[in-house]
This record gives structure tokens, C-alpha cells and sequence, in this order.
């Protein structure tokens, strides 16, 4: 199309008006350019270099790398981070799913249901992690209300329990994400087809089985969002380790986003911070880019 | 239907069933944000005595008046409402900015599709996933550079530049799903490249803004992480006022002036949530579940 | 006592009333076709059958036996929906052995079955590909067969080829007729297509607002519809429906039709005696496009044919035909013409009225003008 | 005042409520006798981590505070970076060489030069007992650590929780390091925890230590993990429990309970630790800037901070003792007395050593790494020579 | 000079090769059918005659000027979607009105020009219902008057009928015919729908895959088809093709046909110079349903009517017609009888042929085979 068009008028502005889309789109992708790509250069290259309280540009190779991984807490946050997000992923699917198969059969309070279910997302654990701190404690909370109530042999410690603690924040995660996933099932199984339920009836097949064979196996692409929004928040929990154990008991629930903000900005180890967080990123990228490749390979119907 | 048969009556005992399941969770959902509300409106004495699950022995309202208004933080003992206005200011451009730009990016990646449209939108969602913490320092030399550090200014630049990726994807998969038809038709029509967009898609576009705005809102209200790093101070945002007001290293802690201003900073995303709820379900039903 | 007996089948959603009293009796063997405008609920009858919806007044009758509380697996019925619902997580095979399965018929009887129901809709290639990688037509068959591996004492079919294009819909059409005659099993069958009506059904069944307009023969409903509604609905392009007048001539009724510039008048030939009762009053006549043709196309030998030379409209080759359009009584008239015929719009040409063939309406009630004995021809099937 | 005119402080802090918060009042009201003002800037949470980070942060983006409160290490670090205005003049009209402990100086003097002025010394080995418990359960000041054993134990048959606990990292280090004190002596300590020396740190001496300290821990209760100091300190006021180990800013929550030293409840130094001291104290650093103005303002802080009526009234409200070794105690209460001279007999001995729970022993990376393993002894069965030499281990680590 | 010319026009979208060279020209006032199985490349040719999709090569002319390069907003052509793409947040009046506000027509005048384009497609009521509140046939008026609102030089329909039910359909079908023939625009319209078709078009184009099949008038399309596929593509039920033998027999070729239990000899009458070559060779003879019907309903006037008895496999009665299956070489074959005429499967009835109507195609390049004057009587359009 290099040939000049006789028109006079158009010239210009038909050339502004093929360019304006990706003028409009420039400045998002500047931003994202810069700030994200941008700065995982930077933290990549920190993550080789000496750095301490503040950046440093003196390249040191796998110096911080090999500190990194002889790190005692850099191991119980790996491995928390996998317990972690195995068990809050699993749980909130489960249970989102469970949920939302419930409040799909007609229920009548459904809106209240459903906006109790979802409002956990609505509040921060800076706010709710006080909440919650209470509730699990075992001298002031549940335990001890049981205890009040009568019920004395009741007990639930998870929280001051070393090789528990862990699950008490996979509890108040999975309390605050559940709902969202329920509303993301919801609006799954509202998408699906209702004579196929019906074709299913006619086959014969009982309710569970319904669900089991032939409504579950569509909510794929639900499954695949869902488990992608998860591990963006599994990743992120830094308010919510924060404001309810701290990592404690000792290192007992520490995980990569609390070890690298302690390494950055308490322990004054800028480099291996960097590099805890390339590795995180890495394992990310690894997890994330088959899915958006899977996604966008084909075009959507 | 008359009298009730077999199926019917084995019908009754399952919703039963049904609805103890469903309330059960509920009340299991409720529990944090009860023994908030009712901490908020109990005295201390009460607390330190009390049963955490119980109503209030006397209803008092000076916890919360002393959480907008009167609570000490750091040296000034002005509650919280100056933060609680510092949000707002941040909140408002951030989502309303970022959702525009998501909004054009959306328009522009689906129906204005050029060479390597995908790599361009697989590099914004993967900006979703980046953990925040390692770009505090690098953002915090940029600020400083464009003289926006410690300023709410600085910190709408940082929630626009972190929400553009969700937004993007919002409306990618919202727009994807409107028939590329529209646009040559309004091409027919004589209209442009913005008058199609302001004009024919984003009246339309309701549902996948009240999700965006929803998911926006929600993330950056609740922020802490940057809210503590890039506007601490006067500028703080309330996540950064309640930490400090519910963290104090020494003293008493007073647990209903706390609560009653934790439920202060969660009020405005609780009536998003509550207000919003009916079109969040119809906006993720509406193409953005499917990724 | 019929096969599948409706009896005065009622079905409120809330406030509305959607069927108001569906009374239909088939016999074993037989091929229903329910037909109806959009929304007058066949659908609804027809999940109401296969126990999807809940019957809100009346009885349903299957083999003698009430199931108005049976559940849709214990009833055995089979059904095509009209979407196919065909369950997209499984192959072919699986979505056809599915009903099978879940009755626990054993593995290997079942993938015989499967395997035979394939062979006869010829989809034996695509047994392991999932419903996405089929196009349409595959797909409706793989539907069918879901219904036909069963062998149920009932099919229900709805809408079932409205989704395919016009040539698999003649293939498929002929497929189901010729699997009816084979097997004898009953069916009902929804559609909108007139074509499929008229050719598959043994009964057929018009439908208004929840309200059984006409249940009769194909060729009753045709040629012998009892209102103004079923005369229109059924045929295409539809039956003619002219304003005209009664009067007497020679002491038989004629019906006078006004054209653009005289009067023709039409013979009476069906329903004599009681129009006898309406001379001098306004009906509206009934003639079907291809009861008004060219002279030389027109049927001779049974009609009752009576010519008039009349203004040409407008003219519509379609190939196999020629349809020309002239003015009676102020609303245009299709006349189905030989094709090739010379005609330009403004000309005039002889047309041929098969009289023989013409039906007349009450214009107020919109009821058929009918002799009590045709009445009785068909006195089982017909309705209020 | 027009506090406009003169200019206001932004002071960096994380004491952002209660007695520390109040204490910081003084210093705001000292500045406003000068007409100056003072802008809010508190970042709690996380002992300082959240502030520090706040801090790197302004310090990136090249928007300093006028002044921080940092402690121990955190100074020198600031100070390596040229970030900080020196306060030579102000250290010289106030002869703070003279008045200030060697210890402190270290850490308040970069290169020779003052960066930091001391607001306080706070010690850490002390022992809070409930005085009604003891006479209850007839016990006597302990004088060794077998005595203190002993009456813990007496406390636990009795039913009592022997002793207040709160299990965070750096209250496990906290006791940790009183106990090495009590076991190794003022020397080993030097050695093992400000010195670092590895065979110190993985020898039987230490390994006594962490005997003694899974001893002591039998007699805290359950449900300490997690556990705010401020929460264990209730718990002794209320009678539950016998003692706590915890800094003098224990006092302040006796003290808000109208409690009497002496009467209602005793200080005395950990048993076994009587004649050292192991302190730590708050620094404030003054940012480096060009701006005329702030940089007087700073003078004026500093000269404020290191004043005699400061340092007394600082004190005072935040239970600490000055940290000038050249005032009369008469103010202070009866703890706070005693503790004033010992710490200034530590001065003079040479005993007087920095707090490796509050990073005055040694960086932030070796004190977290200590850190790491006193949580996990705590919190585990892990035996106590594999806990020394976990120590030695994770001390290199985070040495090298 | 034609008024739009598509000169050997191709585009391919990446690899896919979807338009293969397409050769089309028609005059001022032509309406244009583009006809052809899913996939075959319609839209995409609408598309770059709108100027929405670009060309990858050849040339675009309308009223003599090279439109290649002129932006759709710029090239005056008016456009109905297949889905409508109606603006959905706009009421009616403003779908309608948009195109003339981007235009920059005042408010009064845009207002008369809805109101007038309302009222013509009688949705005047509508004017300010979204349309979300439509029903489909509504809304497909609606996209109907955005386009004729605009009085452009050419307008482009992609099959803007192919969602309404029968009946709006025949309507809408009359509606746009009469449109044409009251403005003179040049119409290109795309269609599945043989009727259609047939009945709109001045000239219709035949395409598959990508590439043009037989550009003609519907007549010439209908009865002489240049192919195969053509031939089979065109009309509903489709043409009967049958294997068959041409033989000389008293010096001119006839066809032999293989029936159930003899041979069926059917004389050639078209076409018969160039069938001389074709002796004793296989062939396919092409014959429509409405040429083989019952001898009365045969069209003895102008047809050449040949005679058989055959045996009847199947009869479907359709209400106009009845549907009567033989079998003749080997095949199926559809024949045209008038309707009520007593036939049962397994009879024999006797079939009358219009031999003048059957056409006969070289069964390896599937192409006709005929006369060279034949082929004359319409140069211009035929395609290689
Ligand atoms: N769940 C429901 N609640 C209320 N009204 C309903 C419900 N289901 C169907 N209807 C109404 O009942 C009427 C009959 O619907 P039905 O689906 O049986 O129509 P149909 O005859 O099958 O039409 P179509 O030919 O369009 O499929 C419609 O007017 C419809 O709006
Ligand atoms: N953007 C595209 N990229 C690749 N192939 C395309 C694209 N658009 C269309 N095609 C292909 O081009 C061919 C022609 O498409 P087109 O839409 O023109 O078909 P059509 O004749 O209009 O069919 P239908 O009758 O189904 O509407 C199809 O095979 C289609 O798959
Ligand atoms: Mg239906
Ligand atoms: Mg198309």
C-alpha cells in the first residue's frame, strides 16, 4: 500500500488514524517497558552484585546466589511457599467449587449468601489479620471460647505450633480467596448449557454424577483462571504472614515474599533479596508462560 | 402440586440439608468481621475480661469516634480521618486511570489487532505476577527523580502502572467477545478511532467496568506494601495509618479504638462489595473468568 | 387407551400461564410433529414429557401408566435437544454410551451398541474426537444417536436439524423417516420448518399461545385447516387469505373477490351448505399458491378449475417455480406458475383457481366455515 | 508558636504510641520551646523492619527526613554511605566524649566523628517478678541461677506460670543472651556474641548455654509463641506469672498499673549477671543537606537530645537510664536508680556490652541469623550441641 | 466501463490463500448475489469491497476510480452485517442516526432521514427502544436502516435475512426486492438461501473455495449450469444427477440410465452437437425435480416430455408437492408430483421426463458438456 493515494485531504489523516492504535497503546506499554521489565533487569542484575543496605553495582557472579541457597530460612520459606500454595490453591477450589454448586441450586437468600461469601476479599489482612490473630489464639480465641462454652478438652493450637502455624495461614487465606473463586465457579456453571443437564437427565444420570462427568470437566478454563489468580495471591501473601504470625513461630511460616523483605530491608542483604526474588520470578514465569501461551495461541471463539 | 409425594418430601430434606450447609459457612465467614464489629463497640474493660464471641455488655460508640477522630498516631492524636481522605485521593485516580487505560488497551489489542498483538498482551498480564517487593527501591529512585516521592501523586503513578496488566485483561477478554462487526460497521459509519471507542464500546462495556473498578479498588484501598514505602507520613494512605495505630510497640492496646478503625478502613470496600456484587458475578460471567 | 395420552395439561412459570389445557392423544407407532409460532410452548411440552419440567395441572399418560412423578431417568425417554447438549468433555463414543453407562449397561454390550448406532449415522471415524472437532452436522448426528442407542419406548426430538443447512437437512430428514418406518418407535418431534412437518409426521399438532389450535393429519392440517391461524402458519409461502363476500347465484353461493379494477367471482365447491347461511356477509377465502396457477399447470382432472384474467404485480423466478403476484380483495396473491413462463409485472395473464381447493373463514371469529359432515371426518383428532 | 517561620523536623520514628511515643513528645516540645515544628512521620511494625524499609526508600529517592531513629548498626551503615551531617560541633560544646560510655560512642561515632546522638541506655538483663507472688510462694530475690531455678520451680508446683514469655525472635534472643551471660560470664559473652568467634560460639560453654536456656524454658507456658513482650508483662502484673526477662521498658506497663518498684513488684538483674550490663539504645541520625535551615534545625535536636534535662526527662517517661554517664538519678525511680549505677560501674569495667537481640552486638545480618537459630531451638527439640554449632554456622554465613 | 469491477482480486491471510483471483464486473443498478458453501470466501470479498479488509492483490474499481486504497469511511458504500452489529448501547434512532451525524448532517435533517427510513421499514415505534429490547426481526430492519438512511452508491448486505424465521423472511425478501426497483441502487448481497437468491438477484455469482464457479443470471444459473457443482449447489431439493451412458441410436445420442430392473433410454435434446463425441461414454445427466413429475402436471406445451413406468421407493408429501423417489442409476432421484396424487412406496407410477430441461456434465472435470452456441447466448458473464 505504498502507493500515494490521490486523495489530498486524507494523506495525513488517514496515516495518523492507522497509527493511533498503537499510539494509544504506547504509553501502557512504556510504563510496563519500564517499570516492570524495566526493574526485573535491575533486580536481576542486583541479584549478582554486592549488594548490602543499598544497591551496589560491584559484580560479585554467584556470590549472593550460592548464599541464597546455603540459607537456612531461604529452605523452610521454599518450602512453606510449597505447602502453602498447594494447600491454599487445593483448598480454595474445593471449597469455591462446593460453594458455588450449592448456591446454584435455586437458593433463595442467594445475594446475602454470596455477598458474605465474597466480602473477605473486600478487606486487607492489615485489617482483618488482628481478627484473625485473635481467633486462632489459643488463650483468647476459639480455644478458649470452647473452653468457656465447656468444652474442655477442645484444643487448636496451630498457631503457636511450629510445624502447624503454617496451616493456620493457609485457614485465614483460603477464608479470605474463597469467595472469589466461588464467584468465578458461579458464574461458570451459569455459562454452561442447560440442556446438557437435562440431556444428562434423560440419560439417567444422578445428580452428583451430573456434576462429576458432565458439568465439572467444562468448567476447565474456570479452573485454569482460578488457579492462576490463586498463585498470583499465593505469591504475594506478604500482609497476611505479616499480620498474623510474622513468619513465627521463629521461621516457622516464613515464605519467599517475607524473606525477601526481611533480607532488603532488615538483614541489609539487598543482593540475595534480588536474587530470592529472579528465583521466585523464574519459578513464575515457568508456571505462567505455558498457560498464557496456551491461551493466546489460539484464538478464542 | 398436591399432596407431597415421596420425591417431594425426600426433596424438602435435602434443602434442608442444603441450606444448614450454606449457613454454616456463612456464619464461619462472618465470625472475623462479628468479633471486629463487636470489639468496636465494646469498653476495654469489657474486652479484657469479656468473651471475644460475646455481644457487648454496653454498647459504646467512643471507640469509634476516638478511631476517626481523636486517636493518637505517632505524636499527633488526630484519629484517623485524615489517611482515610488520603485513600480516597489516591483511590479515585488510580482506579479511574488505570481502568482507562486498560479499557484502550483492551479496545486496541482486539479490535485494532497488528503484528505481535500477543506478545505485547502476554507481556502486560505477566506483569500481574511480578512480587512486588523487589521493585520498592528502583520505584522509589524514580519517584524521587520525578519529584513524586512521598506525595499521593506517587503513589496513583505506581497503583496505575501495577493495575494496568489486570486491567488489560479485563477488558481484552470482555472486548474479545463483542463481534469485530461493531467496529467496521461504525467504520462504515464514517466514525474514528475514538469516536467508535467512547461511543459504541464502552456504553456498552458496564459490566467488565464494574468488575475492573471493583478489583481495582479493592487492591488499592488495601494496599499496604507501597502505601508504607512511597507515601508514609502525612500522605499515608489508611492501611499505613491503621498499622501504626494497631502496632505500637509499647502501651496498652486499646483493641476497640483498633477494630473500630480497622472497620473504618474497610467500610468503603465493604459497600463496593455489597453494592457491587449483583455486576461483579454478571461481569466475570461476561468473558472475564475465561483467563 | 392411546399410547401417550396428554390430558389437559397445564404448566404456569409464576404468573405465567404458559400451556393452557393441552389435550393430545397419539398411538403407538406414531410420529407427532408439534408445530407452533416461537414462545407458544413446544418446548415446554416437550420437556414436560421427558420429566424436565414439572407438570403444573393435568395428567401425562405413557403406556396407561401416570408418570407425573416419575423422574426423567425412569421414564425411558429419549430426547434430542435442540443444541445438541452434547457434553463436550467426552469423545462421540462416550457421549453416545453415556445413557448406557449410567443404566450400568456392561462395557463390552455397550460399546457394541455404539459401535452400531455409528455404523447406521455413518460417524464411525469420529467416535474418539471430542464435540468441538466436529462440524455441524456431525454433530447433530452424534446427538441422535445418543437418542437412538437407547431403544426407549419414546423419542423426543426438538427442533433437531434447525442448525444444519439446507442440504443435511434434506439427508437427515430422509435418514429420520426411514429409522421411524424401521424401528416403529414413537416419537414427537418439534420443528418450525414446514417442509419437516408435512413429511415426517403422522399426526401433526399446531400450536398458539399455549393453546392446541388443530391435531390432524399432514394433510388435514394442510388442506382442511380449522382456523384462520393454522391456514396461515402452515405452508410456504403461506396460504392466501382474501377479504370477500357471499352472495347468491343461481341458488348456490358464490364468493365475490375484488380485483384491481372489476369483481371476479369464485365458485363455491367445498362447504356448500354452510355458507348457504352467509350470503351477504364478508368471509375470508383460503387459496394456496399453488391452487392458483397457469392454466396449462392446473389440475384438470380433480380440480375445479375456474379461469380469470387478472393484472400481473410483480413476478418471483425461483428456479423451480415461477410465483406471480396479483391483488385480491386488496392484499397481494400468490400464484404458483411453470417456470420460464414470460411474464413482466403490469401484464396481465390468465390465472387458474383450483375452487376445489379453496377453504373459507368466519372473519370474526376466524373460524372455519365448515359442512357438519367434513367435520366428521377426522372427529377423534380435531379440537375445540 | 509560628513554627512556619523556623521550619519543622521530619522526624523518622517507629514509636508510635504509648510511653515511647510520649517520651518522643518531650523531645517534640523541646523543639517547639525553640519554634520549631514537627512533622508527623511515624512507620510502625515489624520492630523498625517497616521504617528501615520507609527509610531506604526516601534515602533512594532522594527525599531524606531531616532525622531517623536508628539503632545500633544501622548508623554506621548510614554513615558508610556519606548520608549523614556530622555532629561534631554540637558533641564538642556538649564535651559528649567525655559524658557518653565508650560502648555507645561506637556506635554513635563514625570515623572519629559523632553521627548519632544517644537518647538512652536501655539494659537487658533484668528480671521482673510479681513482689505479692514471691512472698505468696516465700520466695527470695535469687542470687545464682540455680536459686532463680529453684523458685521457678517452687512457681510451677504451685501452679503459676514460672515465667512470662513471648515468643517473637528477638525475645528468644533476648533471654538467649541473658543466659549466655549468666553461664559464659561477661568475657565469653564479648567473645561469642560482639566478637563472633567462632570456637566460642560452637564450644561446650555455649552448649551449656542453650542447657540452661531449654531448662528456663520449661517453666514458660504454652501458649507464649507469637506472644507481644507488653502481653508476657500482663501477665506478671496480674499474678499469673512469677518473672519475666525482658528490658527496663518493662517498667513502664508496672508503672501504668500504678504498681510501686519495691512494693508491688522487684527489679533485679538476671541472676548470674549482676555485674554486666548489656544495653542497647536509640540513635538519632541527622540526614546530610544542603538546605541551611535543616541543618540548624539538626544542631538544635541533637544539642536538645544530649542535654542533661533530656536525657533525665527522656528517661523518666520511658523507663530507661540517661545514656550520659554524668547525672544524678534523683528523678528516676527506684529501678531505674540502681540500674543507672550499675550501668555506669559496667561503664567503668568494661562490662558494659552491646545487646546482640537489639543489634548493639553485632550487623542486622548476623543478629537475624542468631535470630534464625534461637527461634528454632525455641521452637523445636532441637539438641543444644547441635544448636551451638547451627550458631557457628549461620554466624559465618552471615559474616562472609 | 462497469460500475463495480473486481479485477482478479485474491487476498490471503497469512498462509491461507482465501480468495483466489475473482473476476467480477457489474453495471449501475445490478443486484449481485455471491452464493457459495460456508467458508468459500463471501464475506471476505464484502469485506474488501467495503475497504475493511485489505487487498492482497488486484484491483477495485467503482465508477471507474481505484478504490484500493480509500478508507471505508470514504468509499460511500452502505453495509447490513450478518449479525447486524448493531451499536448496543445506542437506541434505535441512534443506530440509524449515527452514520449521518459522523457525516456531520444537522440534527433537524437527521432526524427527518430516521424518521422517513423508520417509517418505511415500519419501526417507527421503536425509535427509542436499545436494541437489547428488539426482537431479530427487528433488529435486523434496524440494521436495514442504518444502511438505507445513508443513500450511498452501493450497497453491501451479508446475508441480512439469514437469522429471521420463514415467514418475516418471505417479507423482508419482498421489502428489499421492492427497495431495489424503487432506488436503482447497485446491490452486492450474500446468501445462502436459494429462494433468495433466485428471486433478488439480476445476476448471481456462484463461488467455492475462493474462486469463482459461474457468474450469471439466476435463470442462466439455474438452468445452465456451467459444472457440477453448480449444478448441485443450486436449487432446493437439489438437481437429480444420475450416471448414464450416452448410445447413437438413429443417428443422434440418447442417454441410458440403469432402473431397478430394466434400462431407462431418455433422448438428448440439448446440447446434442457437442454429445455426438460422448458416445458410448459415461456421463452425468442432470435433472431437476420439477422436470420429472407425473405425465398430467408434465409441461406438454413447450417441454419435451419422454415417459417411463418406474417403481416408487419412497413418497413424501410436502403439502404443496408431493416428493416421489425412484432409483435411477443407482442414485436416488427427487421427482415433482402434484400433491393428493395416490402413490404408496413399492408401486410403480409412471414418470413423465422433460428431457428439453436436462443437462449433462463430463464426469471427470465435472464440467458441461455443451454446444458452442449455447455457451454464446451469454458471453460476457460465463467464467472459464
Ligand atoms: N423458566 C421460565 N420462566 C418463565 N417463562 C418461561 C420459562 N421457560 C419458558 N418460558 C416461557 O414459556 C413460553 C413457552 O416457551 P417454550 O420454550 O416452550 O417455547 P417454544 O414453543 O419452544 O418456542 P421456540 O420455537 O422459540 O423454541 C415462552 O413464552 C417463554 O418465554
Ligand atoms: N482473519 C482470518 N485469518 C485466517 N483465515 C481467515 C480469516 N478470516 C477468514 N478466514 C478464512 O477465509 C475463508 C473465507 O471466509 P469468509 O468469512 O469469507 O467465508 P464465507 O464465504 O463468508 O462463509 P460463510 O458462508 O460461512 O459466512 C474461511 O475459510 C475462513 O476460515
Ligand atoms: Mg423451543
Ligand atoms: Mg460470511
Amino acid at each position: 500500500m505504498s502507493n500515494a493515494s490521490p486523495e489530498r485531504d486524507g494523506g495525513a489523516r488517514e496515516r495518523l488514524q492507522r497509527w493511533l492504535p498503537k499510539l494509544v497503546l504506547s504509553p501502557s506499554c512504556v510504563l510496563v517497558l519500564f517499570f516492570v521489565y524495566g526493574f526485573i533487569a535491575w533486580t536481576s542484575y542486583i541479584s549478582f552484585s554486592d549488594s548490602g543496605m543499598m544497591p551496589d553495582y560491584t559484580w560479585v557472579g554467584l556470590h549472593q546466589w550460592s548464599r541464597l541457597w546455603t540459607s537456612w530460612t531461604w529452605g523452610i520459606a521454599l518450602h512453606n511457599i510449597w505447602v502453602f500454595g498447594l494447600l491454599y490453591i487445593v483448598s480454595c477450589i474445593v471449597l469455591g467449587l462446593i460453594l458455588a454448586i450449592l448456591l446454584d441450586q435455586r437458593i433463595r437468600a442467594e445475594g446475602v449468601l454470596r455477598t458474605i461469601y465474597l466480602y473477605p476479599m473486600a478487606l486487607s489482612f492489615i485489617v482483618t489479620g488482628t481478627a484473625w490473630q485473635w481467633f486462632l489464639n489459643p488463650g483468647l480465641g476459639l480455644e478458649k471460647t470452647m473452653h468457656d462454652l465447656g468444652w474442655q478438652s477442645f484444643s487448636f493450637n496451630w498457631l503457636i505450633d511450629s510445624n502447624m502455624a503454617i496451616y493456620t495461614v493457609v485457614i485465614a487465606a483460603v477464608w479470605q480467596a474463597t469467595g472469589f473463586v466461588m464467584a468465578m465457579f458461579l458464574a461458570g456453571l451459569r455459562g454452561i448449557d442447560g440442556e446438557m443437564i437435562k440431556a444428562a437427565q434423560i440419560d439417567g444420570a444422578p445428580a452428583w454424577k451430573i456434576y462429576a462427568r458432565i458439568i465439572i470437566p467444562q468448567l476447565r478454563p474456570v479452573f485454569l483462571s482460578a488457579v492462576v489468580v490463586l498463585a498470583h495471591l499465593a505469591i504475594k501473601s506478604f500482609d497476611l504472614i505479616v499480620a498474623m504470625t510474622g513468619g513465627g513461630p521463629g521461621n516457622a511460616t516464613a515464605v519467599p515474599a517475607t524473606f525477601m523483605y526481611s533480607y532488603a530491608f532488615s538483614r541489609n542483604e539487598m543482593g540475595i533479596a534480588a536474587a530470592s526474588a529472579v528465583f521466585m520470578l523464574a519459578v513464575i514465569a515457568a508456571l505462567i508462560i505455558p498457560y498464557l501461551y496456551s491461551e493466546l495461541r489460539e484464538p478464542r471463539s | 402440586m398436591s399432596a407431597a409425594s415421596p420425591t417431594a418430601r425426600r426433596g424438602i430434606a435435602t434443602r434442608a440439608v442444603l441450606y444448614a450447609i450454606l449457613g454454616l459457612f456463612a456464619i464461619v465467614y462472618l465470625m472475623p468481621l462479628y468479633v471486629m464489629l463487636t470489639t468496636s463497640f465494646k469498653t476495654l474493660e469489657e474486652i479484657h475480661q469479656g468473651n471475644m464471641l460475646a455481644l457487648p455488655g454496653q454498647w459504646t460508640l467512643d471507640p469509634w469516634r476516638e478511631a476517626w477522630g481523636s486517636a493518637c498516631i505517632g505524636l499527633e492524636c488526630n484519629g484517623v480521618h485524615g489517611y482515610f481522605f488520603n485513600s480516597i485521593k489516591i483511590v479515585v485516580p488510580a482506579v479511574l486511570i488505570s481502568g482507562l487505560l486498560g479499557a484502550f488497551n483492551g479496545y486496541v489489542l482486539t479490535k485494532w489487532k497488528f503484528r505481535g498483538h500477543k506478545i505485547v498482551f502476554g507481556l502486560m498480564l505477566f506483569s500481574c505476577f511480578i512480587p512486588f517487593q523487589i521493585i520498592l527501591l528502583p520505584m522509589a529512585r524514580v519517584l524521587g527523580i520525578l519529584h513524586l516521592a512521598n506525595s499521593t501523586a506517587g503513589l496513583v503513578l505506581v497503583h496505575i502502572v501495577y493495575g494496568i496488566g489486570f486491567t488489560t485483561l479485563f477488558f481484552r477478554n470482555f472486548y474479545a467477545s463483542f463481534p469485530d462487526e461493531l467496529v467496521r460497521a461504525a467504520q462504515l459509519d464514517g466514525a474514528g478511532f475514538f469516536t467508535i471507542f467512547f461511543r459504541i464500546l464502552l456504553p456498552a462495556s458496564v459490566p467488565i467496568i464494574v468488575v475492573t473498578i471493583i478489583w481495582q479498588f479493592t487492591n488499592v484501598w488495601n494496599d499496604f506494601l507501597f502505601g508504607v514505602s512511597f507515601a508514609s507520613g502525612d500522605s499515608a494512605p489508611i492501611t499505613v495509618a491503621l498499622n501504626n495505630l494497631v502496632n505500637s510497640s509499647t502501651g496498652v492496646k486499646a483493641y476497640n479504638v483498633n477494630m473500630a478503625a480497622a472497620m473504618v478502613a474497610a467500610v468503603p470496600t465493604l459497600i463496593v462489595y455489597i453494592l457491587a456484587g449483583k455486576y461483579f458475578l454478571r461481569g466475570l460471567m461476561s468473558g472475564s473468568v475465561k483467563g | 387407551m392411546s399410547f401417550l395420552h396428554i390430558n389437559n395439561v397445564h404448566k404456569r412459570f409464576g404468573e405465567t400461564h404458559v400451556l393452557k389445557g393441552i389435550d393430545i392423544a397419539i398411538e403407538q407407532g406414531d410420529f407427532l410433529v408439534l408445530v407452533g409460532p416461537s414462545g407458544c410452548g413446544k418446548s415446554t411440552l416437550l420437556n414436560m414429557i421427558a420429566g424436565l419440567d414439572s407438570i403444573s395441572e393435568g395428567e401425562l399418560r405413557l403406556d396407561g401408566r401416570c408418570i407425573n412423578d416419575v423422574h426423567p431417568s425412569r421414564r425411558d425417554i429419549a430426547m434430542v435437544f435442540q443444541s445438541y447438549a452434547l457434553y463436550p468433555s467426552m469423545t462421540v463414543a462416550g457421549n453416545i454410551g453415556f445413557g448406557l453407562e449410567m443404566r450400568k449397561v456392561p462395557r463390552k454390550q455397550r460399546r457394541e451398541a455404539v459401535d452400531r448406532v455409528a455404523k447406521l449415522l455413518q460417524i464411525e471415524n469420529l467416535l474418539d474426537r471430542k464435540p468441538g472437532q466436529l462440524s455441524g452436522g456431525q454433530r447433530q448426528r452424534v446427538a441422535m444417536g445418543r437418542a437412538l442407542v437407547r431403544d426407549p419406548q419414546l423419542f423426543l426430538f426438538d427442533e433437531p436439524l434447525s442448525n444444519l443447512d439446507a442440504k443435511l437437512r434434506v439427508d437427515m430428514r430422509t435418514e429420520i423417516k426411514q429409522l421411524h418406518q424401521r424401528l416403529g418407535t414413537t416419537i414427537v418431534y418439534v420443528t418450525h420448518d414446514q417442509i419437516e412437518a408435512m413429511t415426517l409426521a403422522s399426526r401433526i399438532a399446531v400450536m398458539r399461545g399455549g393453546e392446541l389450535q388443530q391435531l390432524g393429519t399432514p394433510q388435514a392440517v394442510y388442506d382442511d385447516p380449522n382456523n384462520l391461524f393454522v391456514a396461515g402458519f402452515m405452508g410456504s409461502p403461506s396460504m392466501n387469505l382474501v377479504k370477500a363476500r357471499i352472495v347468491e347465484q343461481g341458488g348456490l353461493p358464490v364468493a365475490q373477490v375484488a380485483t384491481d379494477d372489476s369483481t371476479l367471482t369464485l365458485p363455491v365447491v367445498r362447504d356448500r351448505d354452510a355458507l348457504r347461511d352467509w350470503c351477504d356477509r364478508d368471509v375470508i377465502l383460503g387459496l394456496r399458491p399453488e391452487a392458483i396457477t397457469d392454466p396449462a399447470s392446473a389440475n384438470h382432472g380433480e380440480g375445479n378449475i375456474h379461469e380469470a384474467e387478472l393484472p400481473v404485480a410483480l413476478v418471483e423466478p425461483t428456479g423451480a417455480d415461477l410465483y406471480v403476484v396479483t391483488t385480491l380483495g386488496g392484499t397481494h396473491v400468490n400464484a404458483r406458475m411453470r417456470p420460464g413462463t414470460p411474464l413482466r409485472s403490469g401484464e396481465r395473464t390468465r390465472f387458474a383457481f383450483d375452487v376445489s381447493r379453496m377453504v373459507v373463514f368466519d372473519p370474526e371469529s376466524e373460524q372455519r366455515i365448515r359442512d357438519e359432515r367434513t367435520a366428521e371426518t377426522t372427529p377423534l383428532e380435531e379440537t375445540a | 508558636a509560628d513554627t512556619a517561620a523556623n521550619g519543622e523536623v521530619e522526624v523518622l520514628n517507629w514509636w508510635t504510641s504509648g510511653s515511647e511515643a510520649k517520651a518522643l513528645g518531650a523531645l517534640k516540645d523541646g523543639l517547639s520551646d525553640q519554634g520549631i515544628g514537627w512533622k508527623n512521620m511515624p512507620v510502625a511494625g515489624g520492630a523498625g523492619t517497616n521504617a528501615m524499609a520507609v527509610l531506604r526508600s526516601r534515602i533512594t529517592s532522594g527525599n531524606p527526613p531531616t532525622a531517623a531513629q536508628v539503632l545500633g548498626y544501622d548508623a554506621q551503615d548510614w554513615a558508610e554511605r556519606d548520608a549523614l551531617s556530622s555532629l561534631d560541633e554540637v558533641a564538642e560544646a556538649g564535651k559528649w566524649d567525655e559524658v557518653f560510655p565508650q560502648p555507645l560512642q561506637e556506635f554513635a561515632k563514625y570515623d572519629g566523628h559523632w553521627i548519632g546522638a544517644p537518647f538512652e541506655i536501655h539494659s537487658t538483663n533484668w528480671v521482673w517478678a510479681n513482689k505479692a507472688l514471691m512472698d505468696e510462694l516465700d520466695i527470695e530475690q535469687p542470687k545464682t541461677w540455680d536459686d532463680f531455678i529453684a523458685s521457678l520451680k517452687k512457681a510451677k508446683d504451685a501452679g503459676y506460670t514460672g515465667l512470662a514469655y513471648g515468643g517473637q525472635p528477638w525475645q528468644d534472643t533476648t533471654v538467649f543472651e541473658n543466659v549466655v551471660l549468666a553461664t559464659g560470664g561477661a568475657d565469653f559473652y564479648r567473645k561469642a556474641m560482639i566478637d563472633l568467634d567462632p570456637e566460642a560460639l560452637n564450644s561446650t560453654t555455649m552448649a551449656q548455654a542453650f542447657d540452661h536456656l531449654r531448662e528456663l524454658l520449661q517453666y514458660k507456658d504454652d501458649n507464649s509463641p507469637g506472644r507481644d513482650w507488653n502481653l508476657a508483662t500482663a501477665m506478671v502484673i496480674n499474678g499469673k506469672a512469677l518473672y519475666q526477662i525482658m528490658g527496663d521498658w518493662a517498667k513502664g506497663e508496672f508503672l501504668n498499673a500504678n504498681l510501686e518498684p519495691g512494693k508491688d513488684f522487684m527489679c533485679f538483674r538476671t541472676p548470674g549477671t549482676q555485674d554486666a550490663v548489656t544495653f542497647n539504645s536509640d540513635l538519632m541520625i541527622m540526614f546530610d543537606t544542603d538546605d541551611a535551615q535543616q541543618q540548624k534545625m539538626q544542631q538544635i535536636m541533637a544539642t536538645i537530645i544530649g542535654s542533661p534535662e533530656f536525657q533525665i526527662a527522656f528517661s523518666q517517661i520511658k523507663g530507661s537510664v540517661p545514656a550520659r554517664m554524668d547525672l544524678s538519678a534523683d528523678k528516676l525511680d527506684a529501678c531505674a536508680q540502681s540500674g543507672y549505677e550499675q550501668v555506669k560501674a559496667a561503664a567503668e569495667n568494661h562490662t558494659l556490652m552491646g545487646s546482640m537481640a537489639h543489634g548493639y552486638a553485632a550487623p542486622a545480618s548476623v543478629k537475624n541469623a542468631v535470630f534464625d537459630i534461637i527461634s528454632s531451638f525455641v521452637n523445636s527439640d532441637m539438641p543444644s550441641d547441635v544448636a551451638a554449632e547451627q550458631l557457628a554456622m549461620a554466624v559465618q554465613g552471615a559474616t562472609s
